[in-house]
This record gives C-alpha cells, structure tokens and sequence, in this order.
C-alpha cells in the first residue's frame, strides 16, 4: 500500500494493515521532521510532491524490494503539505517471516525513496526559507 | 512543425521563475536536451540549481529522449523528500 | 527502557516514549509470533525466562549499542507467558538524528538479543512440545 | 569443607529432570567445569542438550570461575528469545 497524503500518519492503521498470519518480523520506520539548522530555528516545513510521478515511483521502490526480499505485506506513506518539527514525514513498514528481509527492504526503500521520488522540502525560518539541497 | 509544450516546475524551480509552468516552444525531434538548453537560456536564474532533471509523462527521461506537444513534461530539481 | 512483560505490548506507549525534539529517524521492530513448523500446526508458545538475568543481558546489549551508536532514545520490550501466533514477542525502538543509526542499532539489538538473552520459548502442539533450538 | 549450592533450571532442562533448581554437593575451589561435569553425571538426561552455560549471579561464567556456597547458580541451555 502506497500514499501521499497532507494528513498526520495514523502509525497504528499501518500496523494494522501490516499484519499477516506468516508474520516473523515487522519493521517499521519513521522519518521524523527534525531541525536541521544550527543557529535559526526552524518554524515549519512545506513538502510539496509532484503526485502522479511521486506515487509511480515510489511503486517502483517497492516492486523491486518485492523482487529482492521475502515480503508478505508492505505500505509506504509519505506526507506532504505543512509539517512541524516532531512530526511524521514517512512511515515504511515491512512485514516478512524473517527479520534480515524486513530490515535490508525497509531501509533500502528509505534510501531510494530519498534518492529518486519527487518531493521537495523548503525549511521556513522567522526570517526567511530555504528548499533543503537545491543549491550546490 | 513548431508547436508549445508546457514545463511543470516544483519546489526551487517554481520559486526562482515565479511560475509553476514554463511555455517553451519546441521544434520537431527536439530532445530532452534541447529543452533543457532552451529552459535555461530563456531562464537564467534556474543557473543556481544543483541540478535539474526532466521528466517525460511521469518518468526520468534520458537527455535524448524525443519530445512531442503530448508528452507531459516536468523540471525535476534535486528532491528532498524522505 | 528494558522490559519483561506477560502483558500483551503497547505499540502506541512504546512509540509515545520514543519521541524526542532532535528526531530524525525511528525504527521500530516486532518480532511476532510465527508458527515454524510444516505439519503441525502450533497451539500457542510458552515464553519463560530467568527474568533478573534477562533484564540484565537486555540491559548489557543497549549500552553496547549507545557506545556504538548515537542514540537519542531507546526501548526494549520482551513478553513472557502464553502467546498466540500473531502477538508481539518482542519490541525494540530506536530514536536517532539520522536513520543509519537506527537501522544498524534496531537490528544489533535484535540479532543479540537472539543469542545471548536467557529467554527460552516452547512450541506447543495438540499433541506434544518442543523447546526451541534446544536439540542438536 | 564441602557445601551445596542450589542450581536454578529453565527450559527444556527443567522438563527433563522433572525439577526447577538442583541440589549440588561442592567442594571449596569447586569450578564451573567441575559443577557442569557433577550436573552431567548425576542428571544424564541432560546429555540431550545441545550446550549448557552457566551463569553466576545473573552473569555466564567461563568454565575456571570458582564457586561459592553463597552464588545464585544457573544452567542456561540454548537461548531462543526474541
């Protein structure tokens, strides 16, 4: 199960679709907005995503994690729109029969997701914004 | 046959142009490169950004992938997401 | 936070307790309960332990973690008692600034806890039981 | 001077010796090695077992380790947690 979406990320509905009677191992990974910046706080941050092309690739992540590990069920939400620090950026959560296979596929997953899904976060200060790893 | 195709921009490129699409005019058997080319001539400012990808309805296109006036097309900036 | 518990675990306090201001990245695993046999099914699974050196093994394998990795939070959950098919055995949690952290830490824990933690588990049948990993 | 010392059991050594803890004569210097061999001999049921560790005051102890009347003593046959 894949998703983008502006709302909070309901951690115990994915546990709940996660669950499967072959169930050995489940992990579950959060990424958590976090203040990056050494001196100016940061007030909020804006994810935009390019939807269409977000969700088909972020399909693709997940099929070829299907291709190289053992999985018996999967979801991938990933949020956008405002968010504040503390909160929920994205949820991946693997469920296999055994623990070396819900490890390895989740954190590839976050990885790629960072490397080729088509999302943007822009840092809002008091004072200003900044799109995290636009610039050289 | 000269025709218009519309570029979609997110993120830096959207705030560096003002714009969320560019109209940029493309010859026949113009390629991904061109457009590139063509983009950041009329579009100096996208000069700032770490690096700047295409995508051709909805997939990472290779510089000399063909364009036509159907193909939905979209700058893709460095993503930050995760 | 280490413990050993014949209370079902509480995904949601464990996640509640996890949180920190300088979050970047969770992992959170569970290790269910599967039924590892071919022919016959499994009834339920008996957790014992000998609960002071449990806690304290537990307790041995976090703080190796901490030296190996920083770490901003953790928790580890083991149930004892009577478990079906399907419950949690066990919870590890980790909360670090950055991701890699907490995938090597969460699955240091785990792959430990496996080996040295004296915590014994019983497979029962309808028609017999097994201890697990007990026999040659 | 000769003493016992009470030997805790989980596990599958427990369910084939039918008892939760051992009673165990030692001798002064008595080692690690030399409870495991005792154990061995008047329990051989145990033999089945695939390892037997153990563990001195909640801590595994290496076979020379001297015991004490005193100790909390443990067999620990092969874990399987988590």
């Amino acid at each position: 199960m894949i998703a983008l979406t502006t709302d909070p990320i309901d951690v115990a509905s994915a546990l709940k679709y996660l669950q499967s009677s072959q169930a050995g191992a489940i992990d579950l990974f959060l990424g958590v907005v976090r203040d990056n910046t050494q001196d100016r706080p940061v007030d909020r941050l804006e994810y935009e995503a390019y939807d269409r092309m977000a969700i088909s690739e972020m399909q693709k992540i997940a099929d070829e994690a299907h291709q190289r590990w053992s999985i018996l069920r999967y979801t991938i939400i990933h949020r956008k729109g405002t968010l504040l620090t503390g909160e929920i950026a994205v949820l991946i959560g693997i469920t296999t029969a055994h623990r070396a296979d819900a490890f390895e596929a989740c954190r590839y997953i976050i990885d790629t997701i960072k490397q080729t899904v088509p999302i943007w976060k822009k840092e809002i200060f008091t004072d200003g914004e900044v799109w995290v790893n636009a610039h050289p | 046959m000269n025709s218009t195709v519309s570029v979609l921009l997110f993120g830096i490129t959207r705030d560096l142009t003002g714009q969320s699409a560019l109209s940029i005019p493309i010859q026949t058997e113009t390629r991904v490169g061109d457009l590139l080319d063509q983009v950041r001539q009329q579009y100096p400012a996208l000069a700032g950004v770490r690096s700047l990808l295409v995508a051709v309805n909805g997939e990472y296109a290779e510089v000399d992938q063909t364009l036509t006036s159907k193909d939905e097309i979209a700058l893709i900036p460095p993503v930050s997401g995760g």
